[in-house]
């Protein structure tokens, strides 16, 4: 058996896939544009809802790349990719020229960039922060505000880049509430004196034990939740953030000051995807991410035959269900490789 | 003169209790209500003095209850209580005959031995010595139990026992002491001199081969003389109080005083009652099924006792009633735990006085205006005029099956009725009772009393046994009152509804407030053998069962409430009955919420086994009881 | 300010960090289950006194959390204690206990006793 | 607060201002209650900074106000503006520069409705032309006259002769600055520097050496607000958002308050007044009111102008402590003369002199 399959993009899903590619005895050329695979999940901390140590994860997806049939190309994108006869020739901005059998594009989520909700004054006041940068925190272990204080007060701003029209993404990014909830217990743990305040719109606990773990951050860590969109920040005279939002089940407009504000990025098509969607003709969706063939049951097969898609490339999806989208497209390539007679 | 300084500490704490005891009593007499005076009076020279006297004898000597529901522990007490009875009285008796003169003061009967220690050679006198280590042996063979059951409750067959504050410990150590310290300071005498009976005498003889047993015989009836003393003295601030105190109980019940919704003399003398036997705790569904062991009768006599702050017992108990049916003083329990609620949190006003020898009355909250409820916004409607109110009550709207098959069986009837809170009523008053708000509950009966007595009906239907309980005991109304069992009962008897045998095997649980909380035990249980096969649980009538969703505790979590619903509905399901009945709206949905097996209520296993028939309106001749009801 | 023939309006707005939270943190003390509600509003909906007024235990639950007393004191007269919303409550919230305890709060912040 | 994120910001919402030939259209708030900020306006253009601007006499209101209360109809106002635009095109410029942020929110306004909607674009040509015979091209440049000071303000900044620093204290003042919410907050593109984080005014304030002042309300309405204070009885509501806007930034003790939206001056500076009036309250340091500003009546206090001769007088709340503050003489006994030196009537009840 000698075929060849390019997995793009060594995040979750691209590692799991390449990795069960090569189980399946196929050659795969696992190709990331940064200098080490893993995706975002490298800079996470904890992982919601066990709250397990992402660094299992990513363990777990570097041991299974780590198998003799899998080439790993790092700080490689790809330029340009074409399918003649079956054959597909993808060129990098390293150089190589490669051909495939079959194409598993797995590029994966940007975070929202949190800049662009002007009103929240990301990187214009102090203290406001995304909910990576507070993941960044907890990997060190220190979280402060940035002139070194411990904060008090913090809120966390659900939905930010997610169901916003202004934003551009009418979709919901699906993980944010569950991230809040448990990035709101971990700042309880490491700051017991702290108060935290989840301003939502919906709270969107659909995964297993998401609800439970809404519960107990209410129940064990006092996390406060305020129904309502943030509707702009700004400094108080102290230098705190003033928050305005409407507590829409009070009924009432309500503003109150922290201490530090953490928004929660929503997930978008990554910008790399965007590139191969452009070079490549694959149909896009109106969330900008990759459009399925089919919704039930062809959530990995594209418009192009051979080429198939994984992970967050197409939808928001947690880690659990990447994985299974990573598995499910190696199925689908499985297939398409036996039915081509190739 | 006959006169030693060891019987100073004897002499000063019976002459302190003496005085102590009559002090109290005239406090006691003079704070009582002017009907309840003249109650006692009657009570005193009437029959009552009688039944009183048998009852002291039976309950406070004898332990007849306590013997009836735990023989060990009822031992325990017998021996103790009724022992030293008898060691007193026949101890007089002795220093009586045998004693230089008659009528001597008391501590030449309790130190009698020391006073005459060559007394018991002859043969009478030695019987008589006799039956008094006869008397000593029983109280130490009691007291030798409730030793191991302070260290080893089980013992006695008790699960729990109560715990002790530090007077109490003083206390029980003197108490503990008295008789072992007599028996010593008896034998060492009996030794030295050659006297005593099988106990004493074989003991002294026995300590007098290794010891100085005339110089060692002193020191313990000092001993004695001071646990006597120190018991004595401490008696009014321990649990002992109870030793006195129930014989006034026990003359007051009798002449028919009753607790009442204020703190008095009645619910102070049942307070001091209470003996912390703690078979209330055993009794209780927090303690075996939540693992709460705080909060039982028995603890909150002994904090009102102490003065602490009830609150958080006194809210924290399903008011099942449970303890008050097994309480072996006969305390009413629940009436004084209700007055703590009522008292909300006065515990400022209780002051302590002489540490605790006198305490002053627990004084109701004064009415906050802030706060007070106010049900201004009730309208009021015109009901249509009709002879049977049908009041589902709040708890019954969210078990609709059961209003639904209220009205099937009304219907069915053809008696004129209007259901009146069919769109959503004003609750009874009985949850805001529960929770010490009674001006409010008032403010809430008022309006539904207006309501029933516009609509002229002559009786009052409830499914609710919270609703029942009340419209029985606060409301007063000119109409029957029933509980829909009482009502489908007479629907049979009177034969207006026809119904079916259904070949089911049914376990019936009895509500808190229909059956311990107002008696209604047989027409449910009519109700169902006319319907199904009746089976019978280990938990029937007054040993009935708790849901654990009672209104009347502001403390439970769900999930403990959950643990009790489920431990109780195991025990009642033990035979796997094809349908748990209930007449209670809240048992229903406690119990449907922790078991598969079918909950139903009475009303609903009625409208199932129903004979439908053609709707006609019965003319009122057809009537019987329910016609009799409206000429009452 | 009657030459005018307006006045300057006191504002709807909420504001959270000055408001008094006393009451909110005595009832969390004796009754965490306070923290459970997800504001579904089950309670209000099947409420006897709702029936009847605007009296809303969610309303009642949400304002006490944000500090806004004033209005609570007013609805909480309304309850009837009679329980229909400890039994709805999707949450295992003990309501019956979060208004006696409000009351209580009430009463002892009245007498500077929180 | 982190200026390189608002940099960032502001380089994405650059937009583009023509340099010369300017076809000005007037303000119905200012030429009437701050004449001199305008007649200044085209002093700073044609004199100072040799600027070619025209004013056409036949351009009229643009009816904003009337539109915003619901008086004027959509269509009459496109064919109001169109006239402008004809007489535009008519005057041979291309360029507009308008004095009123009612208008230029108006006139962006339109020009976006026309350009999502074609046919409302030709309904206009067709009632202009069947109206008035005139004919009109869209502007090739919509530019608010902040956003041409803004140009201009480092070449203000060169010929300075007070910058904006407390001579008392030597520190920057410290400014709010306004902005009138129909400046950007509907078309973030045609601000300078976006709607959230604009920086037409704290550029200039920058480029003259103050500081700007950020504070919780910053966005919030003046309390103008069109009908809530046409109509009396929503007064209060206009007021209401004034006294809420001031109390929040007088914990800041801002020198002095720049706005560049006709009714925002007008509003922020009378309603000083009324609050003080009501309530005895003022917002500014030591008991003082805060005094409004427009731009060009600060970029003339810059360049050392008379301030009598730009109109400050004309304020409800006077200007004087900030004169101070900044080192600028003055002659109180000048303030109320007319050009040739005639004593007019003082008006009563003036705050801060």
């Amino acid at each position: 058996m000698n075929r060849d399959v390019i997995v793009i993009g060594g995040g979750t899903a691209g590692m799991e896939a390449a990795g069960q590619l090569a189980k399946a005895e196929c050659k795969v050329t696992l190709i990331e544009k940064e200098e080490e695979a893993g995706g975002h999940v490298r800079n996470w901390c904890h992982l919601f809802p066990d709250r397990r140590n992402s660094a299992d994860v990513v363990k777990y997806l570097s041991d299974l790349i780590n198998q003799k049939n899998i080439t790993f190309l790092k700080g490689t994108s790809v330029e340009s990719i074409n399918k003649s006869k079956k054959k597909f020739h993808i060129k990098t901005n390293r150089g190589h020229e490669m051909l495939s059998d079959a194409v598993v594009i797995a590029t994966g989520f940007d975070l929202f960039k949190s800049e662009k909700k002007e009103e929240y004054g990301y990187g214009i006041y102090n203290n406001v922060i995304t909910s990576a940068d507070l993941e960044a925190m907890f990997r060190s272990g220190d979280l402060r505000k940035q002139n070194g204080e411990i904060p008090g007060r913090i809120g966390f701003v659900h939905c930010v880049g997610s169901r916003d029209e202004k934003s551009g993404n009418l979709y919901c990014s699906k993980l944010c509430c569950v991230t809040a909830v448990k990035q709101a217990i971990e700042i309880r743990e490491h700051l017991p004196e702290s108060k935290v305040f989840c301003f939502y719109m919906d709270m969107r606990m659909g995964g297993a034990h998401y609800e439970e773990l809404y519960m107990q951050s209410q129940e064990k860590y006092a996390v406060n939740f305020i129904r309502g969109k943030v509707s702009e920040v700004g400094e108080s005279i102290n230098n705190g953030l003033i928050v305005k939002v409407e507590d829409t089940l009070a009924g009432r407009p309500l503003k109150m000051e922290l201490d530090m504000l953490v928004l929660m990025a929503g997930m978008e098509m990554a910008e790399g995807g965007r590139k191969i969607a452009g070079m490549s003709g694959l149909n896009t969706g109106e969330n900008r991410f990759f459009a399925a063939a089919d919704n039930h049951f062809g959530s990995n097969i594209s418009n192009i035959k051979g080429i198939f898609y994984a992970g967050t490339c197409t939808a928001p999806m947690n880690i659990t269900e990447t994985i299974s989208h990573a598995r499910a497209s190696v199925t689908e390539v499985m297939d398409y490789l036996k039915e081509s007679n190739i | 003169m006959q006169f030693d300084p060891f019987v100073i500490p004897f002499n000063i704490g019976l002459y302190f209790i003496l005085i102590y005891v009559i002090t109290r009593s005239v406090i006691w007499f003079r704070d009582l209500s002017k009907p309840d005076k003249l109650r006692l009076q009657r009570g005193f020279f009437g029959i009552a003095f009688g039944m009183s006297l048998k009852e002291i004898f039976m309950e406070s000597l004898i332990h007849r209850k306590i013997l009836k529901t735990n023989l060990r522990l009822g031992y325990m007490h017998m021996s103790l209580a009724f022992g030293w009875f008898l060691l007193i009285l026949f101890g007089t008796i002795e220093a009586d005959i045998f004693g230089a003169r008659h009528l001597n003061a008391p501590y030449k009967a309790i130190f009698f031995r020391f006073f005459n220690p060559e007394h018991g050679k002859t043969g009478f006198e030695a019987a008589y010595g006799f039956l008094m280590d006869l008397i000593l042996a029983f109280i130490l063979s009691g007291l030798l139990l409730a030793v191991l059951k302070r260290f080893y409750s089980k013992i006695v067959g008790m699960k729990k026992t109560t715990r002790l504050k530090l007077t109490d410990k003083i206390a029980l150590t003197s108490l503990w002491l008295i008789f072992p310290s007599r028996l010593l300071a008896e034998s060492f005498t009996s030794g030295a001199y050659g006297t005593g009976s099988f106990l004493t005498g074989t003991l002294g003889t026995w300590l007098a081969t290794f010891l100085p047993a005339r110089q060692m015989a002193y020191p313990f009836w000092w001993l004695y003389s001071l646990s006597l003393g120190t018991f004595f003295i401490l008696l009014p601030i321990t649990r002992y109080m109870h030793i006195p105190t129930e014989l006034f109980l026990i003359f007051m019940r009798n002449s028919g005083i009753k607790t009442g919704d204020k703190a008095g003399t009645y619910s102070e003398v049942q307070t001091y009652s209470c003996s912390s036997c703690g078979i209330c705790i055993d009794a209780c569904q927090l303690n075996f099924s939540a693992g709460i062991t705080n909060i039982q009768s028995a603890y909150l006599m002994k904090a009102i006792r102490n003065n602490d702050d009830v609150t958080d017992i006194a809210y924290n108990c399903l008011m099942c009633g449970r303890c008050d049916q097994k309480c072996p003083v006969g305390i009413e329990l629940s009436p004084i735990r209700m007055i703590q609620r009522r008292g909300g949190e006065a515990e400022n006003d209780i002051r302590n006085i002489y540490k605790g020898y006198f305490r002053s009355r627990q004084s109701v909250n004064p009415e906050n205006e802030i706060i007070q409820a106010n049900y201004n916004f009730l309208k009021e409607e015109e009901p249509g005029k009709t002879d049977i109110i049908y009041f589902a009550g709040c708890m019954t709207h969210l078990t609709p099956a059961i209003k639904k098959s209220m009205v099937k069986i009304l219907d069915a009837s053809g008696l004129k009725y209007n259901f009146i809170d069919e769109h959503g009523g004003v609750c009874c008053g009985r949850p805001l009772m529960l929770s010490g708000q009674d001006k409010e509950a008032r403010e809430l009966i008022n309006f539904n009393s207006r309501m029933i007595w516009k609509s002229g009906a002559h009786t009052l239907v409830t499914s609710c046994p919270i609703c029942y309980k009340v419209f029985k005991e606060s409301y007063y109304l000119d109409v029957k009152v029933l509980h829909h069992t009482q009502f489908i009962k007479m629907l049979i008897d009177d034969g207006l509804v026809k119904m079916n045998f259904l070949h089911k095997k049914v376990v019936y649980h009895s509500p808190c407030d229909l059956g311990r909380g107002s008696g209604v035990y047989c027409e449910p249980k009519e109700v169902i053998s006319h319907l199904a096969r009746l089976e019978k649980s280990s938990f029937e009538d007054e040993n009935s069962l708790c849901c654990g969703g009672s209104l009347a505790n502001m403390k439970l979590s769900s999930s403990i409430k959950k643990k009790i619903a489920l431990d109780a509905v195991n025990a009642l399901t033990k035979n796997n009955p094809d349908i748990l009945a209930t007449a209670c709206p809240l048992c229903k949905k406690t119990f449907s919420s922790v078991t598969e097996i079918k909950i139903a209520d009475i009303a609903e296993i009625a409208a199932e086994a129903l004979i439908a028939k053609p709707l006609k309106i019965y003319s009122s001749s057809h009537l019987t009881s329910i016609k009799e009801l409206a000429n009452i | 300010m009657d030459k005018f023939g307006f006045t300057i309006s006191k504002g709807r707005q909420i504001d959270y960090g000055s408001n008094d939270k006393r009451i909110a943190e005595y009832i969390f003390e004796k009754e965490p289950s306070f923290r459970l509600c997800i504001e579904c509003g089950g309670c209000a909906a099947t409420c006897t006194s709702g029936n009847f007024t605007g009296f809303s235990l969610r309303e009642i639950n949400i304002l006490i959390k944000r500090g806004e007393n004033d209005k609570v004191r007013q609805s909480l007269k309304k309850c009837m204690l009679c329980g229909k919303c400890t039994l709805v409550c999707p949450r295992g919230v003990n309501t019956r206990n979060i208004v006696v305890l409000a009351k209580k709060a009430f009463l002892k912040s009245d007498e500077y006793a929180i | 607060m982190n200026i390189e994120g608002k940099r960032h910001i502001w380089s994405d919402y650059q937009k583009e201002i023509a340099d010369d030939h300017f076809f000005y259209v007037r303000s119905c708030i200012r030429q009437s209650f701050f004449p001199g900020s305008e007649q200044f306006f085209l002093n700073l253009m044609r004199n100072i900074l040799g600027k070619d601007v025209y004013e056409n006499p036949g351009h009229t209101t643009c009816t904003g106000i009337g539109y915003h209360s619901d008086i004027v109809p959509s269509a009459t106002i496109m064919t109001v503006i169109a006239r402008h635009f004809a007489l535009m095109k008519e005057s041979g410029y291309k360029n507009i520069a308008i004095s009123c942020v009612t208008s230029f929110g108006l006139y962006t306004e339109i020009l976006d409705t026309w350009k999502h909607f074609p046919e409302q674009l030709e309904k206009t040509r067709e009632y202009l032309f069947k109206a008035t015979g005139r004919e009109f091209d869209i502007p090739e440049n919509v530019a608010h006259s902040s956003d041409i000071i803004y140009k201009f303000k480092d070449l203000i900044a060169q010929k300075a002769k007070n910058l904006l620093i407390n001579k008392i204290t030597g520190e920057p003042l410290k400014i709010v600055e306004h902005i009138g919410c129909h400046y950007a907050k509907m078309f973030p593109k045609s601000g300078v520097g976006g709607a959230e984080f604009p920086h037409v005014l704290s550029g200039m304030i920058e480029a003259w050496g103050g500081n700007v002042v950020d504070y919780p309300e910053r966005r919030h309405c003046c309390g103008f607000g069109f009908r809530q204070y046409l109509v009396q009885a929503n007064r209060g509501y206009s007021v209401s958002n004034t006294a809420k806007k001031f109390s929040s930034m007088k914990p800041f003790k801002p020198d002095m308050v720049l706005t560049n939206c006709p009714g925002c001056t007008m509003f922020m500076d009378k309603w000083q007044y009324t609050i003080k009036e009501m309530e005895g309250t003022s917002f500014g340091d030591k008991g003082e009111s805060i005094p409004v500003l427009t731009y060009e009546e600060l970029a003339g206090l810059v360049l050392g102008y008379n301030p009598w001769d730009l109109g400050l007088q004309y304020h409800m709340v006077q200007s004087e402590p900030l004169l101070k503050k900044l080192g600028i003489e003055y002659d109180n006994a000048d303030k109320f003369k007319t050009k040739d030196g005639k004593q007019m009537p003082i008006p009563q009840n003036l705050i801060n002199s």
